[in-house]
């Protein structure tokens, strides 16, 4: 059969070449990721659907309070959006950081959550602010919340013939993000964590979002952190509770990148970083992390 | 948190291989129209050491840089050259241009006493492209006239061929003494490090290099094979390992994704290099090779200055973010214990 | 200033417009007409015999026309003073990174794809992987030949009497890793067969005669019949100083009567040499007053299953071992093991970057047992203008303090804001 | 490889159309036509010597689909080199400064450089330490490159200035 290259020229033309090569077809645009793979010997012959000509898909804004980014929008048009680094300076930061300058003008927010990697950096961002992933059929499409977006390894809830349209959240000032790698540039995150919280006026934090990357099949919420966290003011007896807490939330492996206990000493460390970014708190006033 | 320290590293390095003979060989020919083809066995792996080269014999040949054109890359028409390693090229390839283009220049001169009708061309000198009477300035030709003269009046092709293999001794098998090298470079480096104890990341905040390479043909190469070694270093110190399977052998990272080199974020934004300048006589206009070992001093420097930060030291390269936060939990455990 | 001085100037690179612009021709640059892309099938264990080797599928894959196995080379070894070096796995292969048979076909996919299709037995045997177990000679990685290929020994002066006399005894153990060169250009090979029978060899080299004097030998040729040309060199830093790829393309291209060509992917790079790992001992003894009376130090490196340049790397290492300071007594043991693991060879500093490591830890670690700065501990040790080696060699060191002062001088001077002009 | 389809694009100005496989790569594409200044590091998207310019923005061409390219424009270093002020001027300061040694990374920055000084790019040596840091280089240090980036981003700064468009 061999491969073959199919650019859709709409979106409605997408969603039905995705209808018609069901399981075969495969939706590239960036292709930062596919390439790779192919290039590897590790993607089987497929039918691309390319969609990186779909203008319609590019794009930020603001809608009746949610940010609303086209699955199409590269991470490099996120890096140089003022309306997220005002309104949703995890996502921005996340970009900062995304692989390199180059691949950033390539890579595409959809692309990265549909490839689903463990470790992805946009995912922690869109999870902390509960964003959601919208799926576009044939015959309509649906709202799918991006918690229940990654299944596995690489794996997400798409069925065959669904195309992500577009990734929207509920912004917030008071988020952060922050990523360990090996090195400083073109790094896959050791662990990667975002921050999202609501803080009242006594600066307690009404609410707090906090997910972490590559310590878990899937991005994860660490639900025990945030417990600890929730209605309490960011003081560091709070956060080195939920430096303990966190540790149930994620089950790290140890792989040629890192060792488990690596990953786990970093995630409690990155997790009160980034709450304190996030609250606006300088580091050092603090007192080190363990 | 973010802890500083500083820490220092000194080496030496010889120039040329242990003992043995590494011979250079160079070819030069004059053509009639003054520019001079210089042929040698060495190759420029990146280094520099065709410009260099070129430098060496147009200095020597009173030409211009742009007159010399450098042939190398061919095991037929270039002579003899054990190789682009052990930081020989310098000074062991430029003595062989220096000798080779001294020859070339004897032949021009005399062509030019003959043309003249003086008996010898011991008063002739060449400089800014022209040949004349030391003591009668006004009695002068251009270059190319004296090679037009030679080649195609004399017959007398201005061709010149000489070689340069260091004088040495080969190590005594029990003893391992001897004389293996004619000479030697030297070099200090002092690295400045952050270590966040949060990750373990080790940040070379500024390096110093001081290196010695006799005198500086170009510094500008010398510069940038300074700080290209200092980031070979910064990678052998810091981020770089092959990783095998214990068991069943192989390489488990073969990619550059996952066996990571420095990117531009990972070195010093403050890279302060120097050269002490103590001319070698030995050497090609007083030079002595630089390239090779620049990359020596830089891991134990940074060793060192994170010992000097942190109290932790590493005794197996490399320092990884997760060797250097398991240190720091070992060292706070003992002090703690 | 005039064109004339050309010494002693920032000079550009002779090429530095040509390389700027993409327009400098690198080997992976050279196309010849009606030319086939090689592709090697690689050792599936790290140790094991080879008891058969089937090509026939691949030869009979799509666009192949010619495959090359052992069978196919006039002299199956090489190396420099040891010849153990297989250019083809024949009857046993000794580590992952062996290749056993080579494709030559129209293009690199189907190279590639053929090269899948070789069938090989085995015999797996236990490899030994690392050199300290090695070097108690249970498993042989080379027949007739104990694992510790080359035992180095440097002695100067007497460590016995140093030791006795010394108020302060420092022991430490320090290791080194493999690291790659990862010259941003992989190696690349092409061959041609001339119409006037000279098979000429284009290769990203730093030692083009150092390969044509091993290719002679493989190939049983004279200087008449064989060149090897060298293209830009898209860095090497010491990994382009042994012969890989060159003896399958000219076999390919004497079998095919065609050209070939064969591009090492950047995984294919990693196969190549790498720098050896060491494992040092070092053993020092001191005056209270931080003199050093006598080092003795102890190396093991890990050559992989051929010595290659390891004997070589390890005398420059152990020359330097004890690094540049006024020591007595010296004593130098470098054992120098075979093993199952992956190649050692030449990288930039030749063994001296692994022990320069460890005498300027080690040094450090001494100051500190000795409550001094190291920075006066260097200053009271370092050479002086006349430095005596380990090897009993009298340098001229005058550049050692210079750079030491110099180095201190700068950094003083940097943290004050008052930096200097030339950097 | 699997049955070729014809791409049509732009390269360094030029209209062409070639033969390109489905699953075929940019830098294949480039480099199997003649475009051998676009160099082969990796073929992983883990190196930079492949980057090119696609519709103006600098690209990791081994992890571009060829055939994504259809009716895109393309400049290779070659291309850019030749190009008026900010690319000439590019090349000339790379030269200038040393910023290159064994050459194999070289088209790749170069290209890199050309981008960032054409998105507004400001004379800031941390800025452009940042927009090269997708471009490995083993033989310079990076030190070198950016002084070359730097200086131009000045010269390109002072000229516009001159011209009173600031």
């Amino acid at each position: 059969m061999g491969y073959q290259f199919i650019t859709a020229d709409s979106v409605p033309h997408a969603l039905e070449l995705l209808e018609r090569y069901g399981r075969d077809a495969r939706v590239i645009c960036g292709g930062t990721d596919l390439m790779v793979r192919l290039h590897l010997k590790r993607l089987p012959e497929c039918v691309f659907i390319n969609i990186r000509n779909l203008e319609e898909l590019r794009y930020i804004r603001e809608e009746d309070g949610m940010v609303c980014i086209g699955a199409g929008t590269t991470l490099s048009t996120l890096e140089n959006s003022l309306l997220l680094l005002g309104k949703a300076p995890a996502l921005f930061q996340a970009a900062q950081v995304f692989a390199d300058p180059n691949v950033r003008h390539s890579a595409t927010v959809g692309g990265n959550i549909g490839n689903a990697s463990p470790s992805a950096d946009s995912a922690p961002p869109l999870l902390a602010f509960d964003g959601q992933v919208v799926v576009a059929r044939k015959d309509g499409r649906r709202l799918l919340p991006i918690r229940e977006f990654f299944t596995g390894v690489g794996r997400t809830a798409l069925e065959p013939g669904e195309l992500v349209t577009e990734v929207r959240f509920k912004p917030n000032p008071d988020s952060a993000f922050v990523k360990v790698g090996l090195r400083n540039a073109m790094a896959i995150s050791v662990v990667n964590i975002a921050a999202s919280v609501d803080l009242a006026q006594d600066g307690t934090m009404k609410d707090v979002r906090i997910a972490v990357g590559a310590v878990a099949p899937t991005p994860v919420r660490a639900v025990c952190a945030e417990n600890c966290l929730r209605g309490r003011r960011p003081e560091e007896a709070v956060i080195r509770q939920a430096m303990d807490a966190i540790q149930t939330d994620i089950k790290p492996i140890t792989d040629v990148r890192a060792s488990e206990r690596y990953r786990r000493i970093v995630a409690e460390n990155m997790m009160r970083r980034v709450v304190l970014k996030a609250c606006r708190i300088c580091e050092n006033e603090g007192g080190a992390g363990r | 948190m973010i802890k500083k320290g500083t820490g220092m590293a000194c080496m030496f390095y010889p120039n040329g291989s242990t003992g043995k003979a590494n011979p250079a060989g160079a070819f030069i020919k004059i053509n009639h129209d003054g520019t001079a083809v210089l042929n040698i066995g060495a190759t420029d792996i990146g280094q520099g050491s065709n410009t260099c080269m070129a430098q060496i014999a147009a200095q020597e040949m009173g030409l211009k840089l742009s007159q010399v054109r450098v042939v190398t890359g061919d095991t037929e028409l270039t002579p003899y050259d054990a190789g682009t390693g052990a930081c020989r090229v310098t000074y062991i390839a430029g003595n062989a241009v220096q000798k080779t283009a001294r020859k070339a220049k004897r032949l021009l001169l005399d062509a030019a006493a003959r043309k003249m009708g003086l008996i010898h061309s011991g008063q002739l000198v060449i400089e800014e492209g022209e040949i004349f009477l030391r003591y009668w300035p006004a009695k002068r030709m251009t270059i190319a006239e004296a090679a037009t003269y030679s080649e195609r009046i004399l017959g007398q092709p201005i061709i010149a061929v000489d070689s340069y293999s260091p004088a040495t001794m080969p190590l005594e098998e029990e003893s391992g003494q001897g004389m293996p090298f004619e000479v030697s470079i030297y070099a200090t480096q002092i690295a400045e490090v952050e270590v966040d104890t949060d990750t373990g990341e080790v940040k070379v905040t500024k390096l110093v290099a001081v290196h010695d390479c006799g005198k500086m043909l170009n510094p500008m190469l010398v510069e940038g094979q300074i700080e290209g070694g200092v980031v070979t270093g910064i990678g052998y110190g810091l981020y770089e390992q092959i990783i095998e399977d214990p068991v069943e052998g192989g390489i488990r990272n073969p990619s550059l994704a996952t066996y990571q080199i420095p990117t531009s974020l990972d070195v010093p934004e403050d890279m302060v290099i120097d050269c002490v300048e103590i001319p070698e006589e030995k050497g090609p206009y007083g030079a002595k090779g630089v390239s090779e070992p620049t990359c020596n001093p830089t891991a134990p420097a940074i060793i060192n200055a994170i010992y000097n930060a942190t109290g932790v030291r590493i005794r197996d390269l490399p320092a990884t973010r997760e060797k250097v936060l398991f240190a720091l939990r070992e060292l706070e455990r003992k002090e703690e214990g | 200033m005039s064109e004339y001085q050309v010494l002693g100037v920032r000079t550009p690179r002779t090429d530095a417009l040509l390389e700027a612009s993409g327009q400098v021709v690198y080997g992976a640059d050279i196309v010849y007409p009606d030319m086939l892309y090689a592709a090697a099938r690689y050792s599936d264990y790290a140790h094991a015999r080879i008891l058969s080797v089937d090509v026939s599928e691949a030869e009979r894959s799509p666009g192949v026309r010619g495959v090359i196995t052992a069978k196919d080379v006039p002299v199956n070894r090489f190396g420099y003073k040891f010849q153990d070096q297989p250019v083809l796995a024949d009857y046993k292969v000794y580590c992952k990174q062996d290749a056993i048979a080579v494709v030559a076909a129209d293009t690199e996919a189907q190279a590639q794809l053929a090269a899948e299709k070789i069938r090989v037995e085995y015999e797996p045997l236990t490899p030994v992987l690392d050199p300290v177990e090695a070097m108690k000679d249970e498993v042989l990685v080379q027949e007739g030949s104990s694992n510790v290929v080359a035992h180095i020994k440097l002695r100067k002066g007497d460590v016995g009497a140093g030791f006795a006399a010394a108020d302060k005894i420092v022991e430490e153990e320090l290791s080194t890793q493999k690291v790659e060169h990862v010259p941003l250009e992989p190696h690349v090979a092409l061959s041609e067969l001339r119409p006037d029978g000279q098979l000429v060899i284009t290769t990203s080299t730093s030692r083009a005669f150092a390969y044509i004097t091993q290719l002679l030998k493989i190939l049983r040729m004279d200087m008449t019949r064989l060149r090897v040309l060298t293209p830009a060199v898209g860095g090497a830093f010491g990994g382009k100083n042994d012969v890989s790829l060159e003896p399958w393309v000219a076999l390919l291209t004497l079998k095919t009567g065609r050209p070939v060509k064969m591009v090492f992917s950047r995984k294919e790079e990693f196969f190549t040499t790498l720098r050896h790992p060491y494992r040092m001992k070092y053993k020092t003894g001191l005056k209270r007053d931080g003199a050093i009376l006598a080092r003795k130090i102890e190396i093991i490196s890990d050559s992989g299953p051929y010595v290659c340049l390891g004997k070589d790397t390890l005398t420059k290492a152990s020359v330097h071992a004890a690094g540049p300071y006024n020591i007595p007594n010296i004593s130098v043991d470098s054992y120098l093991v075979y093993t199952n693991s992956a190649l050692g060879g030449a990288m930039r500093g030749f063994g001296v970057p692994q022990v320069a490591f460890a005498h300027e830890v080690h040094t450090d670690t001494i100051a500190h047992e000795l409550g001094m700065d190291p920075v006066e501990f260097r200053r009271k040790n370092l050479f002086y203008d006349r430095g005596e080696a380990a090897t009993g060699q009298l340098l001229d060191s005058r550049a050692m303090r210079a750079t030491f002062e110099r180095a201190l001088e700068l950094e003083k001077k940097s943290n004050e804001g008052r930096e200097e002009p030339r950097a | 490889m699997s049955e070729k389809v014809a791409v049509s694009l732009k390269i360094n100005g030029k209209e062409v159309t070639l033969l390109a496989a489905p699953e075929q790569n940019l830098l294949r594409l480039l480099r199997e036509n003649g475009y051998v200044e676009v160099k082969c590091g990796c073929e992983e998207g883990d190196c930079g010597t492949c980057t090119v310019l696609l519709d103006g923005l600098s690209v990791k061409s081994c992890v571009t689909p060829a055939c994504a390219c259809e009716g895109r424009e393309v400049w290779t270093a070659a291309g850019v080199s030749r190009q008026e002020r900010i690319g000439r001027l590019l090349r000339d300061n790379f030269a200038k400064y040393g910023a290159s040694q064994c050459g194999f990374c070289t088209p790749g920055m170069m290209v890199t450089g050309v981008n960032y000084l054409m998105n507004n790019g400001v004379p800031d040596r941390q800025a452009i330490r940042a927009a090269i840091s997708g471009n490995l280089c083993r033989c310079t240090g990076y030190k070198k490159i950016i002084d070359a980036i730097y200086h131009t981003a000045q010269e390109l700064r002072r000229e516009t200035a001159g011209e009173g468009m600031l």
